[in-house]
């Protein structure tokens, strides 16, 4: 089965074949721009908090295990430190909240890489016609095209071009 | 072994480079040399008779062949075990001797701790009253001196290397020829000497060679022996009773300060002092700051020709004093009718001799002779005549034949005698000596002397009590004692050392007697006896003022003494108690002066003293009097040693020849400038709480100056618990007189190496323990607190804090424990450190001392590499051996039983050391005191060492 | 526009991550092995001595108590090593000319003392006692092995910081009921070892004391 | 505002050709050589004198006992807070929502990372034994002996180590979708696979950029935090000792602001730079340099107050040694550090109260160096006067920098300055996608 790719010169142009489309209930696949397109998204429809959410859980792991490193590491070998406890929570939170930092970080940017299957050298786009100035200033939707009935409504959208592609 | 194996040896060893960490003699000497030294060390020392010395010599030749094997970077250590094991002997438990050090003719009694036969530390001597434990820092040094890799090595003639067998066979030429001529012409110079054996040698000689002269020389001492004959008509020794005298006055007189008598005097004196009350009272008139002047309630500070003015006034004459002097007589006087017989007065050895024979008198009218101050015969013998005959004769050609022992006339004469050039027209001279110095390369024949602690031999310490000298370790360098080379003319070459020594007591002491004199370091029943004195009539003394001028007085050096610790790195960098400058002698120059002259620290100046010149570095110190300029002996040596040569001046070309301060002579500044390397910059007391006075009977609490902040126990944290032991220190400033012998003590006992003069000069010297010199008042005529400042092992450390590795953790006792194999040498906790208590290995500094002077390192302490940060641990190796002996028998650790380096060391006991858990150990109960205060005690660290409060009777104090 | 990377480049690119990634795991676990492997440990180390000394023989067969040759280990840090006369006192009347105690005999006729390789090595700052340790019932075999069965003496614990601070946090299954005991190579623990080693550390006042404190092996 | 922050009136593919142009043709080919070349024999010569230093010992240098830390320190404390002041401005500008910051960003960060490494070394060199620095990290050792936790030090390793991590994921975060811009220009097949591998295959699906942006938010909000904190332990490294000057709970907030000036001052100068060589003027616009001169004022100002605030502390105490602290600043042995700071600091950057002065090259590089340097003399004023002059007078000493202290400085700013030097070569140096995004926000705006 093929889909299609059609490009817009304008980003607005591109909001509004995305609009038209969905209204039209043909299925998107996903559209492409050479910058994050301000309401694409809404107008797409996704919705995807997971990041932050990884993010959250990452900063929430690394508190837990900063302190309670710590806290072992100090009951390992229990020392007098300039007479203080060796459980000294005050001191403690300093390392805590580093490490909470660096644990947020990793989830975040490795689950960003996870959920976006990312590194993907070869992608079969790659091979669309003109698709390389998606960087540049294209803006590109892919669709699923069943019929010939949608195709025709696509380019009654007077996309810039129109190609058919192996997703 | 002959010379020539010794210098290959010798190169040898200075090449070779330390090891990292390395510990003790089991592993630095571990060949064939162990056993067969360990062998010949027993049974103990003084069993050994004939036959002893072959044995010596090959130990002597496997320490410098096992130093070479022991100290590569690589070497792997085997174990060595005995042959035969002698059968009181433990491997890995050091067995202490008892023997002396002498020190100007008077013996420092010492005990030797030695492990695996090397002595690697002296003690005082407990059961000797000249010592009762304590020792000076210069008695210390004498192991350092043991190995000193420089030391004269071989016999020399005409600067060749020769042998012994050479040199006896010309000294018995000479000896037949001298007995010919009854004599004549032979002369033997030393210096001050107390030996019994000596005195019995050099009877035999007279008896032999009937005209002999003995001339003695030293070139401090002066003319007690002329002034006791004014005033009581026989020679004596006079000892003020500082433990009994109430009011103590000193012309000029430095009783506490460094010298033979500085450790009788320091005990005598804080026998009494620690009664708290403040006394004795001491009236102190010098003409340049001393640790006598330091300690004074009242300090009057004037010029050495003005003493005899104030001895003339105290007499009741009418000099002309000027208003200072006048207020300061009159305060004396006061003072001693208030204390009615019960006050000494004693004049400097350079003063002129009536002026000191006046003082006698005074002090047998003002005290209770025999109990305020005592009369003996002298200690030290008097011999016929002095340097200066001897000089004279030479130049008339009477001297044929001249030994010199143990003496370096060549550099410590006065310069006008010009004897090093004299000395040529000696047709046979002898020198003997430690060390290869000026006199040996003008002497025809050089001879290695072997070292006290080498050597059999005996001497009288300052209470007339005799020691024999017991060898702990072979002469390294094949050398002779001085009574071996007194028998060659005895026509006994080459005998044993032993020999001479036990002849002399044969009669008095059976075998027992003499094992028993040589366990305890003393012959029983030879102190002296004190003696009635008549004193005589004296003319009153021409009280005439000085000519005006600059004056100078001429002092042995603090550090180095009169130049023959020149070689010593411990003394050489031993901070000098008034100006605490290290490896240099300065000219102390009044505040007065300096300004008149804009002169400062550094400055090179010109004396000149009837026209002969000298150039030296000036330092102007607080408390000098106005116009007098001090020169101090012991520097400038064109030979002696590497650490000894081409430092400072040489005060000696200036020195008159009949010993007195010289007056009228000019000083001008040069323009040029020469770093003087000093390791304290600032001096002021930065706040009075530092150092605390009190009046007698009066607390912190309520004294002048008041604690600023008390230890503020609300802290976020529960206080650290300390369940069994709590290792604590109290130092008492009101008896520490700041003499430094803590500083060596804590050097030798703990491997802190000395770094030399340029890394002093970047701030970078390594004593744990250091006594911090403030001045208080104005610089003209100051205050001068002492104050010894080791770790405070505080229970909030600051240091621990900052370690990211937990190199520096705190002991369940308390200790503030640093661990030189997990620290890297961040610098935190010495950044942290309010005290800067804690030292830094910028280079590896203990490897820097030759592999002959590793044998002196404390088995029980690491050596530390480069890198890495250390800092006084209250002695730990101490505590633990006091633990483990504990625990293995399961019982407590009895109070005293743990003592710290310093705190044995100290002539004053102003260190205490124990277990602050226990209510009634010494140090719990001086630190419940009114006097105890924590330094900087405001930061709230809780510190473990803490101070007594210095008294000073009110009334006494303005200078 | 031309595909820049096959479809293989992914493949690749993710087989190289790994790749990289199980090499550093991989060197971590090398090195950590290293660590603490007998080779660097000295564990089961032969040196070569002069006289090749069984402790099998001398301990196993004859039954010779340690401290006929280490005599000072109950007094003094170090154990001693026994003097060429300690080995005399027998061989002057047994093997008296077997070759391979030539250097005992030349030993004692040239007073030249026999060197011995150390078998059990310590670092400088490390300041072990012996005499403590056999005061409070550690026996030799806790940390010298079976030496009576020991042909060639060797090393037979990894002696490591690790090594020590196992036994000083908790002595407990190492203390030994009396001498006889502590001497005696084969002893195994009380099957109620820990009950009984606890008591020891009380009876004994190790219980007290903190014997994991740096400066208790450490100056 | 005359002229737009961002090229409105080009079309949006000239922002692309720009910048990817930069690393796909370099302009200053020669130029470039030069400098690199020149920054590389600084670099060896920090290798050489690291090799010195560690056959030598830190004896070697001027520290002396009371003054255990000397230049060392300082160029640590220098370079952490040059490395802050990067994060804070890619990272706080960003959630403030500041157009112009776009322009800055990226190489702001790459100023960040760099220093961060500068900084990182410090540590290690100055250590005694710096072949166990390793000691300082927790892993399970024979020992059984772990890191210190009470430690500022310790603190300060995990925050070197975490704030380098952190900082080059934010980076390259960003970088991504401008590798996949210079990867589709790429001519050259070498280029295409080098700058193809680095952009993972990116392809701007709209999901891809969802997820991006609240990833990149998301680290500027934790990396915000991160900054404050990293320098505050730097702070604590002097106020948690008791010493007269530094015991003072005001040094965090004191040494944040000291490095976001700092920083500011040498991203000024960057900017300049870049800005004049590459050609950048459509996009480091005046707007931008006046940004930024504005900012260094008020940070100047801000620092003036601190300096004064934390004397005022000190003599509002009484405490007698905080007193003596205060003193030294002013007429002490090294006074000369504390009024070159107030100087260079606090009077200097002044000069921006004038419209032209912002708007001047010259005056803007100027016033960046001598803020720069400026930041330097104030670390020497912190750690020397406080440690020079300790508790006890007896202990007093000096402090005098060698020849190898210097050197190793030297050194570092040619581990600074080579690593730059590339990355302008070889990276986008400005952030495309940001600045298009905005581009489209503003035309929207016009419109409306």
């Amino acid at each position: 089965m093929t889909a299609l790719l059609a490009e817009f010169v304008q980003p607005d142009d591109l909001l509004a074949a995305v609009r038209r489309v969905r209204e039209k209930r043909i299925p998107i696949i996903d559209s492409f721009t050479p910058f994050p397109v301000e309401g694409l998204d809404r107008a797409l429809g996704v919705e995807d908090q997971r990041i932050n959410w990884l993010g959250f859980a990452g900063m929430i792991s690394g508190a837990l295990l900063g302190w309670f490193f710590q806290w072992y590491a100090n009951s390992d070998y229990t020392l007098n430190v300039g007479g203080r406890p060796w459980l000294a929570p005050p001191s403690f939170t300093v390392l805590t909240f580093e490490f909470s930092v660096l644990l947020g970080a990793f989830f975040m940017f490795f689950g960003l890489l996870i959920l976006n299957r990312l590194p993907k050298l070869h992608h079969p786009l790659f091979a669309a016609p003109g698709f390389d100035r998606v960087t540049s200033d294209r803006y590109f939707l892919l669709i699923d095209a069943p019929d010939a009935a949608a195709r025709r409504f696509i380019e009654d959208l007077h996309p810039a071009s129109i190609a058919e592609v192996e997703p | 072994m002959d010379e020539n194996e010794t210098k290959d040896r010798l190169r040898q060893l200075a090449q070779q480079g330390g090891r990292r960490f390395w510990r003790g003699l089991e592993e630095m000497l571990d060949d064939g040399s162990v056993g067969e030294w360990l062998a010949a060390e027993f049974p103990s020392a003084f069993e050994i008779g004939l036959g002893r010395r072959d044995m010596l010599k090959i130990m002597a030749a496997s320490l410098a062949m096992s130093t070479l094997s022991g100290c590569g970077p690589t070497a792997e250590s085997p174990a060595v075990p005995y042959v035969n094991q002698p059968t009181d002997y433990v491997p890995g438990i050091p067995r202490w001797f008892a023997t002396a050090v002498p020190f100007d003719g008077y013996a420092q009694p010492v005990l030797a701790e030695c492990h695996a036969g090397r002595p690697t530390r002296l003690d005082g001597n407990r059961q000797h009253p000249a010592s009762r434990g304590t020792i000076s820092a210069f008695a210390q040094a004498a192991v350092q001196q043991l190995y000193d890799p420089d030391r004269s090595q071989a016999v020399t003639y005409r600067g060749g290397i020769t042998t012994w067998n050479a040199f006896d066979a010309a000294l018995l030429d000479e000896a037949h020829r001298l007995k010919k001529s009854g004599g004549a012409g032979l002369r033997l110079l030393t210096g001050p000497a107390s030996s019994p054996t000596l005195m019995r040698q050099i009877a035999a000689l007279r008896g032999v060679f009937p005209s002999m002269r003995w001339h003695s020389y030293s070139p401090v001492g002066g003319l007690r022996g002329v002034a006791t004959r004014q005033a009581f008509g026989r020679p004596l020794q006079v000892m003020p009773r500082l433990d009994r005298a109430t009011v103590v006055v000193s012309l000029d007189d430095d009783i506490l300060g460094p010298g033979p008598f500085q450790v009788p005097a320091a005990l005598a004196w804080s026998e009494q002092r620690r009664k708290g009350q403040g006394m004795p009272l001491l009236f102190v008139a010098e003409s340049t700051p001393t640790l006598t002047g330091a300690m004074a309630h009242r300090r009057l500070a004037t010029a050495s020709g003005r003493i005899p003015l104030l001895a003339a006034a105290l007499s009741g004459q009418k000099p002309p004093l000027d208003p200072a002097e006048a207020a300061w007589v009159q305060a004396v006087r006061k003072a001693v009718e208030d204390n009615p017989g019960s006050a000494v007065i004693g004049a400097g050895a350079d003063q002129a001799a009536d002026v000191q024979a006046l003082c006698m008198a005074l002090a047998y009218r003002w005290g209770a002779p025999g109990r305020t101050v005592t009369y003996t015969d002298p200690v030290v013998a008097e011999s016929d005549a002095g340097l200066a005959e001897l000089a004279a004769d030479i130049d008339d050609g009477k001297v044929g034949v001249l030994l010199m022992l143990d003496v370096d006339p060549a550099y410590a004469a006065p310069g006008p005698l010009g004897f090093a050039e004299i000395l040529a027209r000696v047709p046979f001279s002898v020198h003997a000596a430690g060390m290869y110095d000026e006199t040996a390369a003008r002497s025809q024949w050089h001879l290695p002397l072997a070292h006290p602690l080498e050597s059999w031999s005996d001497c009288r310490a300052v209470d007339g009590s005799v020691t024999i000298l017991q060898p702990l370790i072979a002469p390294l360098w094949q050398g002779r004692t001085v009574h071996q080379m007194l028998d060659g003319l005895l026509d006994q070459p080459g005998r044993d050392a032993l020999s001479p020594v036990r002849d002399t007591w044969r009669s008095q002491l059976d075998e027992s007697a003499w094992r028993r004199s040589l366990e305890d370091g003393r012959v029983p029943e030879t102190a002296f006896d004190a003696v009635r004195v008549q004193p005589r009539p004296l003319p009153p003394v021409a009280a005439i003022a000085p000519p005006a001028g600059t004056e100078v007085v001429f002092r042995p050096d603090p550090s180095v003494w009169d130049g023959r610790f020149a070689n010593c790195s411990w003394l050489q960098e031993l901070p000098k108690p008034a100006s605490k400058v290290v490896w240099d002698n300065p000219v102390a120059v009044s505040p007065a002066m300096g300004r008149r002259l804009k002169v400062e620290n550094g400055d090179v100046v010109e004396i000149e003293v009837e026209g002969r010149r000298l150039r030296g570095s000036a330092w102007i110190l607080p408390g000098q009097a106005a116009d007098t300029v001090t020169l101090y002996f012991g520097y400038g040596r064109r030979r002696g040693g590497t650490f000894a040569e081409g430092l400072g001046y040489d005060a000696y070309q200036l020195l008159p020849v009949k010993a007195a301060p010289s007056a009228g002579a000019r000083i001008k500044r040069t323009g040029a400038t020469h770093h003087l390397v000093s390791t304290q910059l600032h001096h002021a007391i930065d706040g009075k709480d530092l150092v605390r006075v009190v009046a007698p009977g009066e607390g912190i609490d309520n004294a002048a100056e008041t604690v600023v902040g008390h230890p503020d126990e609300h802290s976020l944290y529960p206080r650290y618990p300390y369940q069994g032991y709590a290792w604590g220190m109290v130092i008492d400033n009101d008896l520490c007189i700041g003499c430094n012998a803590c500083v060596i003590a804590c050097q030798a006992e703990n491997n802190v190496p000395s770094v030399g003069k340029e890394q002093v000069a970047v701030g970078r010297e390594m004593h744990w323990l250091r006594i911090d010199r403030y001045y208080e008042g104005e610089p003209d005529h100051p205050f001068t607190h002492f104050e010894p400042v080791p770790c405070m092992h505080c229970e909030n450390a600051p240091c621990e804090l900052g370690c990211p590795v937990n190199a520096t953790v705190h002991s369940p006792e308390g200790i503030n424990e640093m661990l030189y194999n997990r620290c890297i040498g961040t610098r935190t906790c010495a950044t942290y450190c309010p005290y800067k208590v804690r030292r830094f290995n910028y280079y590896y500094f203990a490897r820097e001392a030759a592999p002959l002077e590793w044998a002196h390192r404390n088995p029980q302490v690491t050596v530390r590499a480069r890198g890495v940060m250390e800092k006084c641990t209250y002695c730990i190796q101490r505590v633990q051996r006091a633990h483990i002996a504990a625990d293995r028998e399961s019982r407590a650790i009895s109070d005293g039983s743990v003592r710290t380096a310093c705190q044995n060391a100290c002539p004053t006991s102003a260190i205490t050391f124990g277990n602050l858990n226990d209510p009634d150990s010494a140090v719990s109960r001086k630190r419940a005191g009114r006097r105890n205060y924590g330094l900087l005690d405001a930061l709230n660290t809780w510190p473990r060492t803490t101070y007594l409060a210095r008294i000073r009777r009110h009334g006494a104090g303005e200078a | 526009m031309a595909q820049i990377f096959s479809p293989s480049a992914d493949t690749w690119l993710r087989l190289a991550l790994a790749g990289v990634t199980l090499a550093i795991i991989v060197a971590i676990a090398f090195l950590i092995g290293f660590v603490t492997s007998d080779y660097r440990t000295n564990v089961d180390f032969h040196p070569a001595q002069p006289v090749p000394f069984s402790h099998r023989h001398h301990v196993g067969g004859l039954g010779l108590d340690c401290r006929y040759c280490h005599a000072s280990v109950e007094v003094s840090a170090d154990a001693g090593f026994p003097p060429t006369h300690t080995c005399m006192t027998c061989h002057s009347q047994l093997y008296t000319d077997a070759a391979m105690l030539a250097p005992v005999r030349d030993s004692l006729a040239n007073d030249k003392p026999l060197h011995w390789a150390r078998v059990a090595k310590l670092p400088d700052y490390v300041y072990f006692d012996h005499s403590i340790h056999i005061a409070k019932g550690v026996g030799c075999s806790t940390c010298h092995g079976q030496v009576q069965r020991m042909p060639l003496t060797y090393t037979a614990n990894a002696l490591t910081m690790g090594f020590c601070i196992a036994c000083h946090r908790d002595p407990a299954p190492y203390l030994r009921a009396n001498e006889a005991e502590v001497f005696d190579m084969t002893w195994k623990p009380a099957p109620n070892q820990r009950a009984v080693g606890q008591q020891r550390m009380i009876e004994r006042g190790i219980a007290g004391r903190n014997i994991t404190d740096c400066y208790t092996c450490h100056r | 505002m005359n002229r737009p922050v961002v090229p409105l009136d080009k079309p949006m593919s000239h922002v692309g050709d720009e910048i990817a142009g930069i690393p796909l043709d370099f302009p200053r080919r020669r130029g470039w050589l030069a400098g690199a070349g020149g920054t590389a024999l600084l670099l060896f010569g920090f290798f050489l004198s690291a090799v010195v230093l560690f056959i030598g010992g830190v004896g070697i240098w001027g520290v002396n006992s009371p003054v255990f830390w000397g230049v060392a320190i300082m160029n640590y404390v220098w370079w952490v807070g040059i490395g802050n002041a990067g994060t804070l401005i890619s990272g706080l500008l960003l959630l403030l929502d500041q157009v112009w910051r776009n322009a800055l960003n990226r190489f702001a960060e790459a100023m960040a990372v760099f220093a961060i490494i500068c900084a990182g070394v410090y540590p290690i060199l100055h250590l005694g034994r710096p072949w166990l620095f390793y000691w300082m990290f927790p892993y399970p050792s024979e020992m059984g002996v772990w890191p210190q936790f009470r430690s500022p030090l310790t603190w300060d390793v995990f925050a070197i180590l975490i704030y380098l991590l952190v900082s080059i994921l934010f980076w390259y975060l960003g970088l991504i979708p401008d590798l996949a811009t210079v990867r589709d220009r790429a001519k050259g097949r070498l280029a295409q696979v080098f700058y193809g591998v680095l952009a993972l295959g990116w392809r701007g699906s709209a999901r891809h950029w969802l997820r991006w942006k609240q990833a990149y938010h998301f680290s500027a909000a934790i990396a915000v935090p991160l900054v404050f904190s990293v320098h505050s332990e730097v702070g604590m490294l002097f106020s948690a000792s008791q010493l007269a000057g530094w015991h003072s709970t005001f040094f965090p907030p004191f040494f944040v602001v000291g490095a976001a000036f700092s920083g500011f001052g040498v991203v000024t100068m960057l900017a300049i730079v870049i800005r004049q060589t590459l050609h950048l003027e459509d996009l480091v616009t005046d707007f931008h340099l006046d940004a930024l001169a504005r900012i260094t004022l008020g940070l100047s100002l801000l620092m003036g107050y601190c300096y004064w605030w934390d004397m005022f502390n000190s003599v509002y105490s009484g405490d007698r040694y905080e007193l003596r602290a205060v003193h030294d600043k002013l007429v002490g042995a090294y006074a000369w550090s504390f009024w070159t700071t107030q100087f260079l600091n606090v009077v200097v950057p002044h000069i921006f109260w004038i419209r032209r002065a912002r708007r001047n090259l010259v005056v803007l590089f100027l016033v960046g160096l001598a803020v720069t340097i400026g930041m330097w003399f104030e670390r020497y004023m912190l750690v020397v006067t406080t440690l020079y002059h300790g508790f006890l007078p007896s202990s007093w000493n000096y402090y005098i920098p060698t020849f190898w202290d210097w050197a190793v400085f030297a050194g570092t700013i040619g581990l600074f300055l080579f690593p730059y030097f590339l990355f302008v070569r070889f990276l986008p140096p400005v952030s495309i996608a940001e600045i298009k995004e905005k581009i489209l926000e503003l035309q929207r705006e016009r419109r409306a």
